[in-house]
């Protein structure tokens, strides 16, 4: 390919490639506040409290044996 | 002493031909940086490791049977390697100031500016006699300017193997230097009063909005860029996870274990693409040159579009914002950040500027998806 | 305008297929159940997410080439994923309750009756125009009502690849449904005295017994049932390294970060076998509604069992105990306590019920080395 | 294969299904209570106290430095 | 009842061969040191679990479309997993003994004659009748004298594939009786004036010693013996991710999952290749024997070493030091240090053991190096 | 290969191996003494410092959450 059609090319990629990045992004401004209007807010009440307790594993007992052994040897080293 | 001649023989010294020598150098070079420096240690490290590997005379490494030809033929022919990364980055992306502020997509958007003009720039430089960079060459090489590693990847691996090492580089040094690439384009295009503009307080994101984005943004991926799907849709998936609150340990293991295992791999699969004869010549030099204008033009764009946004905001929009959204996560926030404080100590943008910054993943990963769709068939 | 024409062409909405797009809702369905409803989250929302990037028009996901054609090529065809989500099942399984009451793997046994009798149910449905199942498609179909997801995900890639996405999904959306199916069964079949019979409480296991276990159980598969020592073998692996004392890091990657990048892996491999044209058949109706015959008949055959056991044991058998027979480790022991304690709120079935249950598990090794020995050659 | 052959068929699966699966669970059971009756009990008190420090890595030196910082801080951020 | 008969036909019973059941005996052998005796659980518990699988009659775990049969293909055959393995182990190594005292690298020189001898003498039997091993076979039975488990399985790998299994069981089971091979040689060559000298204490050695030396290790076998940078090089990959301070997400993902996972895996490679066929023969026997002389003439080499160095330097050197040459980190050091301690209960070895422990480790990759140099071709 | 020959193989390998192990691992004892000697101590203080502190999680901020949660579960416990 001549190097002008590649600059015609390259140019027009330019182009199309800005418009449709614009776009997209433009659609998905819209599609996350139509997102917040129907799924914003409500539910915080009813999640906030669930989140920090629903780990599937919270703080198991064995953790928490380790860190009991390791603050345990901590306070033993610090002296 | 047939069996010293033999030893002779399969010594490197006996062997060694002068670019296999300077590759290595670049490999040192590239740990050099990674470990002194701190650029992007986490992949420049293996990198830097796998050049001096692959460059190794009778080494092996890169011929069928050696380690790094097994690595690379795997992960990153098949792209499965890059796709997985992406969907650890998801795992680890909160896009809760996104949603928050939706318009900072368009601070996104026209970062990739970046991306387009140094295609259109890698174009221009055939215009020099030794470069001859098709179509499929300069769309690699423009990906630079998406600031995003595994796309950079991931695409190069698609539209131009050869030049994967040099790319991948190149996207990596350039993340690693974002903190003095960045400002002083920032503060050339704004004013100190504009620096100081403070933004309204963001609202906190619901979680059921956190759940819905990344599908929302699958959606519409699959419906006007099916070719920028793999990308976006393991990012996505690796986002889902991890705020759907259910599959925990899943996400936790793609953020961690999953993601450090094919980093390792990763960086050793492109160090292996650092051979002298693809890597040391003019079209590298060509490379290193126009990654920096596209992280320069990226950035001028960003910021040049958030200021034509603040005309038009009812809301302050300090113009600092536009030069994240490069991405380069969470590199260019901070560095918005910093400036931001430089021109008044009380105002943190960090957050602010979390917004434009992952709209630059999903923009530079739409405008990878773009690239495939027209040049990649 | 020839370019936007191009990337016209290569927007999925130019190339949707009907079909697709109700596969994607069949997806999203799944994840709804997934997130919103608690359905086995880890497998259904990778199998959900599957199913929409492999209808993906022009995605090419599933495609040679394509990150789900090479994941489900190399996990599931060669039967490797879901093996070794089986070894890591058998590192988190406690066989102490088994091992202190031996007959409980009667109701393990008499549970896989649903098995048995949904195979004779599926090629019944012969008799309906439409169904034409094979015995090998009756045997993958069956094996739904093992209530055990890498069994039947082992099962149904060896003898109906075709239809290992509706079996995978019906088998894991049963399990999760099994508080729902199984108590009216369980009700319905036991009168309320039944129900509040105590158990005698268990002996404390030693760790030797806890150790030569797996390798008995591996021992009697070798010597009767070589085709079940893939996944029997696997399984006992996995318990012997979490027993033995000796390899604690080995059995704590295989319970947690192996078998969670396995079964994300596996989950998307299955999704990506949801497509239009295997999945919207009235054969997959006919799974669907097999699978629920299974679970039930399942239950109810346990059930049985363990009130003829209990009338001929000197000690007092609770009959609710035959439910966890069907496997669906820990649920269906779950809702044997569950029921049992509506009851009587001070009787506590849980570790009884953990011993059939994990006999269940054992059980439907068994059925599915069957079924291979017998309809797999 | 016509559809009484399979059902047939079907139906013999059934049996021998079940009757393998029975009496190899059976043949179990007296495995686990002959395994029981050698391998069961004696060896109790000598693994027991065995087990807890078993451990290969207890707890290593790095943990207790990093839990021991954790720590530090976290009784500042209390204050 | 021909459905019995198929099934009958289908039992291990009416197949089993001789041969196979010795074999798991051989495999149960291997648990019960493993479990039992704390023989390197880690393992020859996968390599005894994987030689019973291998055995099953009509099992089919090697054939094409076994697990093991992929495990062994894609992880041994192609060299990956050793080599992963040996990464894992660079990055759990610590040099600081080493470098703050390198002479004691000339101990682990010496040891590797432990290796030539065993070559020398597997040459020798060949003087019996019915041994017929070529210089690969006896290459590959010699680097059991390495005491270094990756290194013999991916030198094996290379030379000697039928060998491969009874060369990992012999080098991992005298690894594991090094405690017992090593003081009555160490004892015989020494007084107890010897045992008692004291060494000097050693220096503290700077971060950036410790990051420079993998690379100074790797540059030197890149001149001087290219064969060797396949396992030399991922160690020193692994001990400079760990040393660099940079990368710990990655040294700490090296030194745990995959290493782990590839433990698992590597293991039941190993045992897969324990086949009646293979192991069942004199050779065996032969192997068992010279890994016995391999371990005992390395220890002594690297006493006999430490005296003769011990003449010529200034500062004492406890002869004991050399027996740690042979690597079997850090078995070999500890028992340096405890056969020092008894005779003298103040004298602690152990760090001083460190030393030429890990050199012991780049000792005999080294030799590995020569051998594939000489006789891979 | 008559045996003889391969005896005299063997022999050299002998000889030829532990000579280049030799020469390999006193070559290393050279560039290690020169490591040291241009690499060595200088940086100590500065290092030192900077070790602890310089992980790229130090302590994370939910590993803080998490210990503090399993420190107090664990004085609960002692009770
Ligand atoms: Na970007
Ligand atoms: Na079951
Ligand atoms: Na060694």
């Amino acid at each position: 390919m001549p190097i002008s059609e590649l600059l015609l090319e390259a140019g027009l990629l330019m182009l199309v490639g800005m418009v449709v990045v614009f776009v997209f992004l433009t659609l998905l401004i819209f599609a996350t506040k139509l997102l917040s209007k129907f799924a914003g807010q409500e539910e915080l009440p009813q999640t906030l409290p669930a989140h920090p307790t629903s780990g599937e594993q919270a703080v198991p007992e064995h953790v928490v044996a380790a860190i009991s052994a390791a603050v345990h040897q901590y306070k033993k080293n610090q002296k | 002493m047939e069996g010293l001649m033999t030893l002779w023989q399969s010594t490197a010294l006996a062997n060694f031909q002068s670019g296999q020598v300077i590759m290595m150098l670049v490999g040192g070079l590239l740990l050099f940086l990674a470990i002194k420096k701190g650029f992007e240690p986490l992949l420049l490290l293996p990198i830097g490791f796998g050049a001096i590997l692959a460059n190794i005379p009778l080494g092996g490494f890169t011929e069928e049977g050696g380690v790094l030809y097994y690595i690379y033929y795997i992960g990153i022919e098949t792209g499965v390697f890059p796709l997985l990364i992406f969907m650890g980055v998801g795992a680890m992306t909160d896009f809760s100031a996104l949603i928050a502020n939706p318009k900072m997509l368009l601070l996104g958007a026209a970062a990739q500016f970046g991306i387009f003009a140094t295609l259109f720039g890698a174009i221009l430089l055939n215009l020099i006699p030794g470069f001859n960079f098709t179509l499929q060459d300069a769309s690699a090489i423009a990906i630079i300017g998406g600031a995003d590693g595994p796309t950079a990847i991931f695409l190069a691996s698609k539209l131009a193997p050869e030049l994967l090492g040099a790319i991948a580089v190149a996207a990596y040094s350039y993340m690693a230097l974002v903190p003095i690439i960045q400002p002083p384009i920032m503060k050339a295009l704004t004013t100190p009063e504009q620096r100081q503009i403070k933004m309204e307080q963001l609202r906190t994101v619901s979680q059921r909005e956190k759940i819905l984005f990344p599908l929302a943004v699958l959606f519409l991926t699959i419906l006007f860029l099916p070719a920028a799907t793999p990308l976006v849709g393991m990012f996505c998936l690796g986002n889902l996870m991890k705020e759907c609150g259910v599959v925990d340990r899943l996400s936790k293991t793609a953020q961690n274990e999953l993601i450090n295992i094919v980093t390792i791999f990763l960086g050793l699969a492109v160090g292996s693409k650092l051979n002298a004869e693809d890597f040391l010549s003019v079209e590298t030099l060509g490379i290193l040159a126009l990654g920096a204008v596209a992280f320069g033009v990226g950035t001028a764009s960003g910021v040049i579009m958030a200021k034509i946004m603040g005309k038009f905001s009812s809301k302050p929009i300090n113009p600092l914002l536009g030069a994240a959204g490069v991405s380069a996560v969470p590199m260019a926030a901070r560095v918005v950040n910093k400036v931001g404080l430089e021109a008044n100590p009380h105002n943190f943008l960090l957050m602010h500027a979390m917004g434009p910054n992952v709209a630059g993943v999903l923009g530079s990963a739409v405008a990878a998806g773009i690239l495939l769709a027209l040049v990649g068939g």
